[in-house]
């Protein structure tokens, strides 16, 4: 039985990948993770300047799910470098480097710039829903996630991550469109919404932010649908994010059309072991179901 | 999920310590610990000093949340998540030797409590800077367990530090340390208990942002163990050759030499 | 303890309406709504075709919550007028009468077509999401939404509710252009996504319609943070739907800004009676924290 | 949840007729049902033939769907989700009486298993168009059962309804009525039984969509219970003064008479 899978080239031992933004902060955590059976793992975004993030609480334990906005706290993308570096160097696993800026032109040079690293991925965050003075999300206009893939991929030759938000009217127009610029895969789906939740004895939003985004198990039908639209609308493969916490839960995401999986918010619940757990779960479900390949899975619920 | 509880009691300890019995009950495990959330201000993480029966929360006032803490009166309501951490206290030896710094006693007082339901020998070292930083622990601990006072300017017990208290008991048939207190007294306290062939954990205090193990914030290198989630309690061999006692990572998770 | 509000001059008993599309089919099932506690019943939306929706299944179970891809089946306009006139002689609470139409003219046509039946409020459903026909939304653009509002304004005399989609980039923009254009309150959420679900096993999507919107449990943060954003940026009230099984929830809805609360889901494991468990938690709450009217609760989480 | 299901068997019970074993167990009562779904085709409801063991799924086959699950053989899969509906068959009486018109004998079936089990007295009266409509329940009744067969025509068994076959078997004891088949004949066995003032549960079949108590699709006037909620099992007096044996609703929702 063959759990490889590819991404543009590059082979993954198998379809989990660690989502951005969790456990990701240091190189040994994304080593843990990596050593833990994660087929990829990504760090969380990296940033232009310095940032603390929001103050606590930056996330709501729901019941079937997290909000967070924990607000893109970085180190500064000199340190981020470092860390990043020592990632690639210590892991034998593709490493993904998620990335962010505040303007298309920035895009590119922190492109650019976290290259250094050589990562195998770089992933651009354009749907980051949490920091306000970034206003809307680049990933919400077809046009701009298009002109940031173009600076991007003229700025760097690792294959390139489009990382998409669901939060949008049609996903499928903004997947074209950054295809057509050039970018080699596409990440679906970052966090849904925002939400908010209230403490009713005080009034208070809970999150320092006030809304966060929302992720785990109540965003999967979500997810599953953008795949299924995206790997609909372009030829380039995708990665499936949002609310994976089973073999079955990343079956049914390969089946919308996804190549690989990332998986976040059931670190929660499962800790780290989830990469094995998923894929274990997954071989048991190739075994009943006799399929031998990853292959035979992806893409299996269109036409 | 966070849940309001009204503060049902509050007792100053000296002149920044205050300990708040919240009207709350939990299981939970010594060492455990859980986030205290005001709103509108922030949200922080605190151990818990006492867990039968109502909780009880010792806060040290260091910055601007715990001075707010300090303002807070019987009545209030504070928001309250957990009990969290997988690493936690265990009684393994007949005679445990509690070491502590300050308020560092704090998660180490329910540990101290279940010893001594349990039968077993209990020693407390407990230091601070000067007489004014020690915790009035006479009463609270009882006659069963030894008590060790030491101030680095000898204002009150004996003259050093906690550590050297400790190397001086060690003879005494101690054969299980647990620790909590600045990470440079505990580093010692590491060292000692190494050389000494002792059982010993160690808590760990890293800048936390989820508390559950998610945001990867409280990552220690090299084993990436997370402090909210394999912590805050650690055995010592699992901080031989980390980061501990050396380093750690502020908010925007720079790193900070300690 | 009192639990009136009020909606654009009409008063309800309480704050708890029947959503749109949920039992609301019959002047029957409307009335037993009523009977049962709610404040005011809101009819399944009314269509200027007969359909017979799609194929079932339109229903998958999710553990937080539904997908639904009914598909607005409608016996026509004309028995569905029956129906309403029905509702509105023999129910003793407001009648709200839910409608859609396929262009900007039709919404016109069909608002002064239901308002023959005297409802105490009409609701344009601006924002179904599962009739692939209808193309996407109306309520996706506030210039759209803007427009239907005053087409149907200027075909009725009867207090309008305009219900909003929360798959949009800006729910804001649409409430303040919908605001702007007339409406007299505005109801939020409809349903999210959509969402898909894959039966592995098959590889099906399970909906007839492969998608479908989510609602219940796994919406309200999305619902509570729509509302809070809409009462911030208008004036006319807002019914606050989406995940409200509770008096907890209610309370989250009315503190976030909402002046009244829409049930749909949580009737599927409350039953009807959910409208007087609501109610009575929401008198508990209400007891137990002092608060002796609605007014002090509604947008309290405001600033 | 829809789970696909494996067909263990199927058995032909008469040219339009079969009866599906599933690989499937549930805990459900007689008189609920099950939504069957054929990926890319429909999902309709059924209820239970048998609750024991792997259940059983006895259809006629009437139009596109039913025509569909004639060709399933043993080894295919089919979604399940259920079991539905909190109105249900409840044994009242010491001697029931069991109404059924054709393929309306299915879920009466396990109804007949409880009663026997219980000890309880049991008539069935299964009628049918003509003799190649009826099913064969001799071997499945078992002795203990007193079966009565009707045909419209005089096919086989008595010429009449099973209603009519009702009015005879009344003196002899029945004190709860069951009854299962076209509304019409059922409308007749309601009237029969509250004329004998004799317990009687009816089921309803209405056209459903959600079949969880959500779409409304399935409410009866004036009551507006729900058929798929609140029955499919209901008694009699639920059902006088309401649409029943009148009118019904078809998929758009508009009213047709019956
Ligand atoms: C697991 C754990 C248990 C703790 N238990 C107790 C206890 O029982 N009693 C007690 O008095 N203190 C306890 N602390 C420390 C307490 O959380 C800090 O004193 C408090 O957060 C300081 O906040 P401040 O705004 O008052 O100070 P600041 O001025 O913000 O900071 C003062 C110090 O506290 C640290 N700190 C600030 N915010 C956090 C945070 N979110 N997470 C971790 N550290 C932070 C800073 O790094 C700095 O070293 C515990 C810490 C951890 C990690
Ligand atoms: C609670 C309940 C239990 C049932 N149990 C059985 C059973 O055990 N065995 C059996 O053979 N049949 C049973 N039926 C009837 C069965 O559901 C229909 O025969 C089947 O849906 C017909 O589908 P079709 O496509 O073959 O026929 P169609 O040509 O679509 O319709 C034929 C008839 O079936 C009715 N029907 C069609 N779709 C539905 C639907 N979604 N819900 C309800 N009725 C529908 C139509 O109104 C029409 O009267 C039950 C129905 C209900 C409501
Ligand atoms: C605590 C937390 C932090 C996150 N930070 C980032 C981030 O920095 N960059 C990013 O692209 N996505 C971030 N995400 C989104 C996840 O990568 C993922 O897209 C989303 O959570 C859905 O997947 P899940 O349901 O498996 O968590 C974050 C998610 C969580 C829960
Ligand atoms: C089965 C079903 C059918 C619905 N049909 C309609 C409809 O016809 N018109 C409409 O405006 N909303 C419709 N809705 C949306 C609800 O009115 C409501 O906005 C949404 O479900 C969120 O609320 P909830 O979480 O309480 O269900 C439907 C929802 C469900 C579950
Ligand atoms: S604080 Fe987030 S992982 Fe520990
Ligand atoms: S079929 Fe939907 S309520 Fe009965």
């Amino acid at each position: 039985m063959k759990l490889t899978t590819k991404l543009a080239k590059i082979k993954l031992d198998n379809p989990t990948i660690l989502a951005s933004g969790v456990l990701g902060v240091t190189a040994a955590a994304l080593n843990r993770a990596s050593k833990s059976g994660a087929g990829a793992v990504t760090t969380k975004s990296i940033g232009p300047q310095r940032r603390e993030g929001h103050d606590n609480p930056v996330v709501v334990e729901l019941d079937c799910g997290l909000l967070n906005a924990v607000g893109l706290s970085c180190p500064g993308p000199e340190e981020s470098l470092r860390e990043l570096t020592k990632a690639v160097k210590s892991i034998d696993k593709p490493v993904i480097a998620s990335f962010y800026g505040k303007s298309i032109l920035e895009f590119g040079h922190m492109a650019e710039f976290i290259s250094k690293a050589k990562p195998d991925f770089i992933e651009a965050n354009i749907s980051c829903p949490n920091v306000g003075e970034f206003g809307l999300p680049f990933g919400c206009s077809a046009k701009t996630a298009g002109k940031i893939t173009k600076a991007v991929k003229n700025s760097t030759d690792i294959p390139l991550i489009v990382k998409l938000t669901p939060n949008v009217v049609d996903i499928r127009a903004i997947a074209i469109e950054v295809e057509k610029n050039g970018a080699d895969v596409i990440c679906a789906i970052n966090t849904v919404g925002p939400g908010m939740k209230i403490d009713v004895t005080s009034g208070y939003p809970i999150l320092s932010n006030k809304t966060g985004g929302l992720s785990g198990e109540c965003i999967k039908p979500i997810a599953v649908r953008c795949v299924y639209e995206i790997s609909e609308s372009v030829d380039i493969p995708v990665i499936g994010v949002g609310g994976v916490s089973s073999g079955i839960d990343a079956v049914e995401m390969l089946m919308a059309g996804a190549a690989a999986v990332g998986v976040g918010t059931a670190v929660w619940h499962h800790g780290v072991d989830v990469f094995q757990k998923i894929t274990g779960e997954l071989m048991d479900f190739m075994s009943e179901n006799n399929y031998s390949s990853l292959d035979e899975i992806i893409g299996r619920s269109h036409g | 999920m966070i849940e309001m509880v009204k503060i049902a009691g509050v007792r100053e300890e000296n002149p920044t310590v205050k300990t708040f019995t919240l009207d709350k009950q939990i299981d939970a495990r010594p060492g455990q610990f859980c986030m205290l959330w005001i709103p509108g201000l922030d949200e922080k993480p605190f151990g818990f000093a006492k867990l039968n029966g109502n909780i009880e929360i010792m806060v040290r006032s260091v910055g601007s949340y715990t001075r707010e803490m300090m303002s807070l009166d019987e009545g209030d309501l504070i928001g309250f998540r957990g009990p969290y951490g997988d690493g936690q206290f265990k009684l393994k030896g007949k005679h445990i030797c509690v070491v502590s710094g300050g308020v560092g006693i704090a998660p180490l007082l329910p540990l101290v409590d279940e010893a001594l339901a349990d039968g077993r020998g209990v020693s407390v070292i407990h230091g601070a800077k000067t007489k004014q930083e020690l915790i009035p622990l006479e009463k609270r601990l009882g006659d069963d367990v030894s008590l060790t006072l030491t101030t680095d300017d000898g204002s009150c017990g004996m003259e050093g530090t906690a550590c050297d208290a400790l190397r001086e008991l060690l003879d005494g048939g101690v054969d299980q340390i647990c620790a909590c207190g600045p990470e440079p007294m505990m580093k010692s306290v590491l060292d000692v208990a190494l050389d000494a062939k002792i059982y010993c954990q160690l808590t760990l205090e890293r800048y936390l942002k989820c508390g559950i193990g998610v945001c990867g914030h409280c990552s220690i290198d090299e084993s990436a163990l997370m402090v909210c989630r394999d912590g805050p309690v650690f055995e010592a061999k699992q901080l031989v050759k980390s980061e501990f006692g050396r380093y750690k990572r502020d908010k925007s998770g720079a790193i900070i030499d300690l």
